[in-house]
């Protein structure tokens, strides 16, 4: 099941291989199908899953059955290393409540950004093989459970996503692509190092081997003594947890290693935006959870403090930087900057509340960014130009888009009712519950306040009161006397077309729907996050010491 | 499920209906549907109405409670903490059962008056949604049973007031004024929120009871500070909504919606959800938070009414008014007149929706002239209005025989009894400011009164820019207003009158009490008892003992939250059937003066409670004063004209344009806060565009530079050796390239002459 | 006069180091593609005259066979050749392989 | 037939055939060299014929003269106008291609008259060898024959691909 949905993709990109490039529907059709065929597949992964189940570290007696669902395990590559033992990685495939909304939430994208690809006229076959390779990594890194599997995933991201910005992206393209690329690699060589220790200092408890098995690395019982990251090897735990966290805190991306974020964004083509900071932004905070904090706990416990400043710094720096941006796009890139603070606030937090809320954001942020983002792209299309000033009065002559933006850019600023409140507002109630992250909440809660001054001043400029004289667009009287909207060079519809709405209706859907019943999402997490916080609990490690 | 929980559901999701059914199909359906939301409000208003009935009138029980409550979030077994659900529920007890019958009713009188206001509006359907989803919100602050979902609703509310104040928001004035609304309010909500967040993180609960349960047990483990830092951030919530200094600046803006809204949403029943909460989490409201509580209403109420003296428009005068009015509310809760503040709540929505909806009908008579300096002599083509608006007015400024004078005496005694227990000094600035802005209010609305009403019509002084920028601001309606058509002012048609009528009638004091000097003795009063705190005073602290004040509080508070400490003559009725209200009655008018009331288990509380009863006669003695003294200062300046009003304010100009622009905070706030954020925003802007971005383009170009100097080496020697390696290769290249011609023939040739050679080798060895 | 009279294997490996010769001359002088196939035919014709000469004086069917396939190679590398040199024509307008030189640099 | 006589036709052809593939090589005319081309495929059909590869000799004449020769003219018709004036074509490496020339068939007939020492079988063949080519071809040589059918279908297939109208790039552009 898992292996057809991380695979599903690659085969679409296989199938498109065999097209002609000429025949530009199938290709988009193809991908299309493989991609609902995957959201279906979610679905019933979704249908099939216990919530129950805690996930995390392994079952009573170390095997992940019983803990972890829809397990695949194969041996994948074994070597003889001669006097360094031997090399077993496994080809090892499963899914608990951290993993499964992500599941849900990549399918979703992938299939969103898919129908967002569909005007891309530019080498539509290498695009949409590319497209599929993305999305084959991404599913992966969410369900892989053996370390290396994971860095393979991880790695197989950088490649399409480096040409897919600095392809089809905007003019300054290659700078874009190649930051990106220098970022992730530079995060992701660290992580490599870091994994090969764990390898010698971790034992599977069933075979006695070592192991590359995030399950097994999640208990701290199975770390051998002395190893290089053995429990007495504080040091190196500590340089190793802070390696593996900058690696994926520059995926997230926090402060200080923001900075690409925008730049791709503005460069990457739409559905790539989409894809962008609806699912990848996730993995750093995903490799977090599932990777960072379980495997060192006790540095993960120490440095809680450090975490929520940085998350704090994120929510306001990142408030702040959209407030001054002139270009929609960067605007909602800050704003995903912002966001994502609130996921490493959460994190901070180490409680029940605080990580499910930062679980929960995770997922709405994925939802109402990608519509951010896919907006953005709807006037782009229209006028060419993402200037703030360069519009004003949308609202009377697009009106379905206003009312599409509107409630985009009121769940971006969390109004309740709309789903991004209710993981802020958890994600809140756990960094203040907990001692160390109180009065950083306090502070962070000043984020919620610039959040709706940028959100609002823009929708203000671009939507309310009347065109302004350099607007991007002209103004004609129609037949019936009334104001419409004209664009330079544009034929389609003025207001949403079809093809939109059907890429932003299901996501408004969502958003309003898990905004007033957030269950069906939060359900699954629930169990898993508690077990996380157990596991990280310091009672725990005390108890093993 | 009780009945009456099933009713309120339908109740709160009637209105939802509403807005769905309006916002998208409102084009399809006939007159744009305006029909299915004045009949579903309707409808909603009488089931409200319903269980108002049951609950007040047919049982009278002042602890009357009941609940519901689901599961909404499950958390499962959080460690350290246990199962842990967030539920959501419903409650409703006699405050609900008040305010939803008057929310309601409101709501429907206002979607009634709007199918004449808004007629020939472009958005006309969608109007009548955005009302739908506000009422739906204020139901559901009303019916709220936890700080959740009573958060979740605040918001809502917050943001049907934005989509309403920027009804036209092709006006950037009133995108303007949308904006700042949204954000004022967002700034007291994180008060709010963080208020909820101090609450929630000691007992993992959003519920009032179970808060209120647990503070009565003393679970709470922080210091007294955060408790009172509690009180006062979530008091920052009304701060917000209800306008009260110092974020009182978005509503008089808020105007720019259309005069309904205005109605609804800015003077009846949002602004006052403030007012509502505050009495909804009354009972943890330390002795500090009270008293910033009441100094906060204090001012605003008296700030609010200098500022209303000066103002021309006609709505900003009543945006101004309100605002004083919310600031005696606040101040009423502040001080302990619980009953009192709520009392005026009610009375103040009905009174003010009236004025609203009066000026409404007066803009809309005179084709959307708002000031009030053109107007005048309005009473003779308007006699419905005149006489409503009067009415409420009268309420207002308070003067005996209406509703208004009851509430606000209530309020005010309630201030005097305060400073008096509080043992006087600072704390008699409260009372002061209170009468003062009495006086002020009873002056500004007869100068509202006499200007629009009396005199002649100055239509004709207006000066023509000034004209023309009325008649661009509201193009959008397409009103073809001329000068010469104010002449054709006449009364507005039945769907507008029948709204003032009602709510001029609910303004009079039969209503409310059967005694027109004292509305404690009215049902109004006593079915809203003042509930017993949970945290104590401090001296009530000092004086019995911790435990056993908790204890005691505890006690009261297992059989019903908010407790009820009533006096031993009520007592005798807690079953309280409806064939018992005139015995009640009477008991209550025979036991007057001596001195009796609610009595407390805290000491501070039963002296307020004591000292406000006994300043009740003073305090209608005082404001009657202050009331005459503000009319006929107002009649001596604008109808006798003993004192020119521009003379006046020429000689003290700088205190008029103090007042005329509302004390400058708008231009306060202007140069600090958000000059100050987009300040900041551009700084750091360029700090993450240069800096942070530069450190990291920086890094890169030292790693270059470190790799040219480590290189050295490796230029000369390593580089030495691997480029000789390619010099020779290169120059071997440079020759053999010349037998690469690219012409298949030549290699055949080439191919032959070895063949050739081989051959000659061959047989070289063949032979010798 | 012996060895005209009687028609020995060399007669016959004479005949085919000719053709092969002009078969080489053709392939390694001649501008024209076409004339280059026809060498080409010619060098695989004289082949077969030794293959087949061979098998005569030898008594076996090798060279037979041998022949046989190779004319079915001959026939499909004339068809596989004759169409890239058509495709060249298409391409450069021209059966001139000395211009044909592209991969030169 | 006595032995004159076929010593006579067998020198004939022999000239025929020499011949008429020089003039392939050395005339200036492309058409000129086609046919010449087919006179030496019929001279060399003819030695086949005197070595018993009867068969061959007729599969000579079909697959040569009726295919490929065709093919070639249709190839020359194709790559040239025929409207052109000259369809001669032009030489290089004249000089070095005498020189190897001489020296090839120098060699290669140095190599036969002086070294080789023939030692001709005592059983040649002699007759028709269709029968044996039949039994061979469905025995010993079964897989060489099946593969080199599996090679003329390739071919067929590849040539038709290679030269065909070119209908997929036109419509793009």
């Amino acid at each position: 099941m898992l292996s057809l949905i991380v695979f599903l993709p690659i085969i679409a990109g296989l199938v498109i291989l065999a097209v002609p490039s000429s025949q530009k529907q199938i290709i988009r059709i193809v991908s299309l199908l493989a991609a609902l065929a995957q959201c279906v597949l979610a679905v019933l992964i979704w249908q099939g899953y216990d919530a129950a189940l805690p996930g995390i570290t392994a079952a009573a007696g170390g095997a992940p059955e019983g803990s972890f669902q829809f397990i695949e395990r194969l041996p994948w590559i074994s070597l003889d290393l001669g006097s360094f033992g031997s090399l077993n990685i496994e080809y090892f495939l499963g899914v608990d409540g951290l993993s499964i909304t992500m599941v849900i939430l990549t399918a979703l994208i992938s299939a969103i950004g898919i129908l967002s690809s569909w005007p891309i006229q530019k080498q539509v076959k290498g695009y949409f093989i590319l497209y599929n390779l993305l999305s084959t990594a991404m599913m992966g890194c969410f369900v892989a459970l053996d370390f290396f599997l994971f860095y393979v995933f991880w790695e197989l991201m950088l490649l399409p996503m480096y040409f897919l910005i600095g392809i089809w992206g905007g003019p300054n393209r290659e700078y874009a692509a190649i930051k990106f690329f220098l970022y992730t690699l530079f995060g992701s060589v660290f992580m490599l190092l870091v994994m090969i220790g764990l390898y010698f200092s971790v034992i599977d408890p069933v075979t006695g081997n070592h192991t590359f098995s995030l399950v097994a690395m999640a208990s701290q019982e199975n770390y051998i003594k002395d190893a290089i990251l053995g429990p007495d090897s504080v040091m190196w735990r500590y340089v190793a947890f802070i390696v593996l966290f900058i690696g994926f805190a520059i995926k997230v991306p926090m402060f200080p290693f923001h900075t690409w974020l925008p730049d791709a964004h503005v460069e990457a083509p739409t559905p790539i935006s989409v894809i962008l900071a609806g699912v990848l932004l996730k993995l750093g905070t995903y490799g977090m959870m599932r990777i960072n904090f379980p495997l060192f706990p006790e540095v993960f416990q120490a440095s809680l403090f450090v975490i929520g400043v940085l998350g704090a710094i994120n929510i306001i720096y990142g408030a702040f930087c959209a407030l001054a941006q002139q270009d929609l796009k960067k605007m909602v890139a800050y704003s995903s900057i912002s966001h994502m603070g609130y996921v490493l606030l959460g994190l901070a937090a180490a409680n029940s509340e605080g990580m499910v809320g930062a679980l929960y954001q995770m997922f709405n942020h994925g939802t109402i960014t990608a519509m951010l983002f896919l907006l953005v792209g709807v006037i782009y299309d229209r006028a060419h130009t993402r200037q703030i000033d360069k519009f004003g009065g949308l609202a009377s002559y697009m009106p379905v888009y206003a009312a599409v933006v509107t409630i985009a850019w009121f769940a971006s600023l969390g109004l309740p009712g709309l789903s991004g409140f209710i993981s802020e507002a958890f994600v809140f109630v756990g960094a203040f519950s907990a001692e160390t992250t109180r009065y950083i909440a306090i502070v962070s809660v000043l984020g919620i306040v610039f959040g709706a001054a940028y959100l609002l001043w823009s929708l203000q400029r671009m939507f309310l009161g009347k065109r302004k004289p350099d607007a991007a667009y002209d103004l004609e009287v129609g037949p019936d006397g009334h104001e419409h909207i004209h664009f330079h060079d544009w034929k389609g519809k003025l207001d949403l077309d079809t093809r939109e709405l059907v890429m932003l209706v299901p996501l408004a859907v969502i958003v309003i729907f898990l905004g007033i019943y957030p269950m069906p999402v939060m359900g699954l997490m629930t169990s898993s996050i508690n077990k996380l916080v157990e596991v990280l609990s310091p009672v725990v490690m005390t108890a093993l010491n | 499920m009780h009945s009456l929980i099933q009713i309120s559901i339908a109740v709160l999701l009637l209105p939802l209906l509403s807005f769905v059914i309006l916002i998208f199909f409102n084009k399809r359906l006939p007159r744009r549907g305006d029909f299915v939301g004045v009949g579903i409000l309707g409808a909603t208003f009488a089931l409200s109405f319903y269980i108002f009935w049951s609950v007040v009138v047919q049982s009278y029980d002042p602890s009357f409670r009941i609940a519901w409550d689901f599961t909404w979030i499950d958390f499962g077994n959080v460690p350290g903490v246990g199962p842990l659900q967030i539920k959501m529920g419903i409650v409703i007890d006699n405050l609900t059962a008040i305010m939803l019958a008057m929310v309601t009713l409101i709501s429907f009188l206002v979607h009634l008056y709007s199918t004449g206001y808004m007629a020939g509006d472009p958005r006309y359907g969608r109007f009548f949604a955005y009302l739908g989803i506000f009422t739906f919100s204020m139901l559901g602050i009303v019916l709220s049973d936890n700080l959740f979902s009573i958060y979740i609703f605040w918001e809502l509310v917050g943001l049907s007031s934005y989509l309403l104040i920027g009804f036209y928001f092709e006006k950037d004035t009133a995108a303007d004024a949308q904006k700042k609304a949204f954000l004022a309010n967002r700034v007291g909500d994180i008060g709010m929120w963080l208020g909820i967040l101090i609450l929630y993180s000691q007992f993992h609960t959003f519920n009032y009871q179970e808060i209120f349960q647990n503070l009565a047990d003393g679970k709470f483990d922080m210091s007294e500070a955060w408790l009172t830092a509690a009180g006062i951030l979530l008091f920052m919530g009304c701060v917000g909504k209800s306008a009260q200094f110092p974020l009182h600046v978005w509503l008089p803006d808020a105007m720019e919606g259309p005069t309904p809204v205005s109605a609804l949403i800015h003077a009846a029943t949002m602004v006052a959800a403030g007012v509502y909460f505050v009495a909804r989490i009354f009972v943890l409201l330390t002795v500090d938070a009270l008293h910033v509580i009441a100094f906060i209403g204090a001012i605003t109420a008296f700030m609010a009414a200098t500022i209303a003296i000066t103002q021309n428009d006609i709505k900003r005068v009543l945006a101004y008014s309100t605002v004083s009015q919310l600031g005696y509310m606040v101040l009423g809760l502040g001080v302990g007149a619980y009953s009192a503040a709520l009392f005026h709540l009610v009375t103040h929505a009905f009174f003010k929706a009236c004025l609203f909806l009066g000026s409404g009908a007066i803009i809309h008579a005179m084709h959307h002239e708002q000031d009030m300096r053109w107007m005048g002599g309005l009473r003779k083509h308007m006699p419905w209005t005149f006489a409503t608006f009067t009415l409420a007015t009268l309420a207002l400024a308070g003067l005996p025989l209406t509703s208004g004078f009851m509430s606000k005496d209530a309020i005010l005694a309630g201030a005097i009894g305060f400073a008096n227990a509080e043992g006087g000094g600072i704390y008699y600035i409260i009372p002061f400011l209170g009468f003062f802005s009495a006086m002020l209010t009873a002056f500004y609305m007869g100068r509202q009164i006499w200007l629009v009403f009396f005199g002649e019509s100055r239509t004709h002084l207006k000066p023509a820019d000034d004209h023309h920028h009325g008649h661009d601001a509201h193009g959008s309606h397409g009103h073809d207003d001329h000068h010469e058509e104010v002449h054709g002012v006449h009364e507005v048609a039945w769907n507008m009158r029948a709204p003032l009528v009602i709510l001029a009638a609910l303004s009079i004091f039969a209503v409310y009490s059967p005694d027109p000097l004292d509305g404690a003795k009215g049902w109004f009063m006593k079915m809203i008892p003042t509930p017993e705190t949970v945290v104590g005073s401090a001296s009530g602290k000092a004086e019995h003992g911790t435990s056993s004040a908790n204890h005691n509080a505890a006690h009261l508070l297992a059989e019903a939250v908010p407790a009820v400490g009533h006096s031993a003559e009520t007592d005798a009725h807690h079953e309280g059937v409806a064939s018992e209200v005139i015995h009640e009655e009477d008991s209550h008018a025979a036991g007057h003066g001596d001195g009796h009331g609610p009595e407390f288990s805290d000491p501070r509380q039963a002296a307020i409670a004591h000292e406000a009863h006994d300043a009740h006669k003073l305090a209608i003695v005082i404001s009657s004063v202050m009331v005459v003294l503000g009319i006929s200062l107002a009649l001596i300046v604008y109808v006798f004209r003993f004192v020119d009003p521009d003379r006046t304010a020429r000689a003290i100009r700088p205190l008029y344009l103090f007042s005329f622009n509302k004390w400058y905070w708008d231009e306060i706030y202007q140069a600090t806060f958000i000059k100050g954020s987009i300040v900041i925003s551009k700084v750091l802007s360029w700090f993450d565009a240069n800096v942070v971005d530069g450190i990291v383009n920086g890094a890169g170009a030292l790693t270059r530079r470190v790799g040219f100097a480590t290189g050295g080496f490796d230029k000369y020697v390593v580089d030495g050796a691997v480029n000789f390696t390619a010099f020779f290769f290169n120059t071997s290249g440079a020759v053999l390239k010349k037998l690469q011609t690219g012409k298949v023939q030549t290699y055949v040739v080439l191919l032959m002459l070895a063949v050739i050679v081989y051959f000659i080798y061959y047989f070289t060895q063949l032979i010798y | 006069m012996e060895i005209l009279t009687n028609i020995g294997l060399n007669h016959y490996l004479t005949i085919s180091a000719l053709l092969f010769g002009f078969g080489l001359f053709a392939v390694m002088t001649r501008k024209n593609a076409i004339v280059i196939l026809m060498g080409v035919e010619l060098i695989l014709n004289a082949a077969n005259i030794n293959f087949l000469a061979f098998s005569k004086f030898n008594g076996g069917m090798e060279g037979v066979m041998f022949s046989l396939f190779i004319i079915v190679l001959a026939a499909a590398e004339a068809a596989i050749a004759l169409a890239i040199v058509i495709n060249i024509f298409k391409l450069f307008k021209s059966v001139d392989v000395s211009a044909i030189d592209t991969m030169k640099e | 037939m006595n032995n004159a006589t076929y010593i006579t036709i067998f020198y004939i052809f022999a000239a025929v055939t020499v011949f008429s593939a020089a003039f392939v090589v050395f005339s200036k005319n492309v058409i000129y060299s086609a046919f010449s081309l087919l006179f030496t495929f019929f001279g060399a059909a003819a030695l086949f014929v005197f070595l018993s590869a009867d068969f061959i000799a007729v599969t000579q004449v079909v697959v040569y003269v009726g295919g490929i020769l065709v093919l070639l003219l249709f190839g020359v018709m194709f790559t040239n106008t025929i409207m052109q004036a000259d369809l001669k074509t032009d030489v290089l490496h004249v000089v070095p291609g005498i020189l190897l020339l001489a020296a090839t068939v120098g060699g290669m007939l140095f190599t036969f008259y002086t070294t080789g020492s023939w030692k001709p079988s005592d059983v040649q063949l002699e007759g028709s060898v269709v029968e044996r080519i039949g039994f061979e071809t469905m025995s010993r040589y079964v897989l060489p024959f099946e593969m080199a059918s599996i090679l003329l279908l390739a071919a067929l297939i590849g040539a038709a691909f290679l030269a065909r109208f070119d209908k997929v790039r036109n419509n793009e552009q």
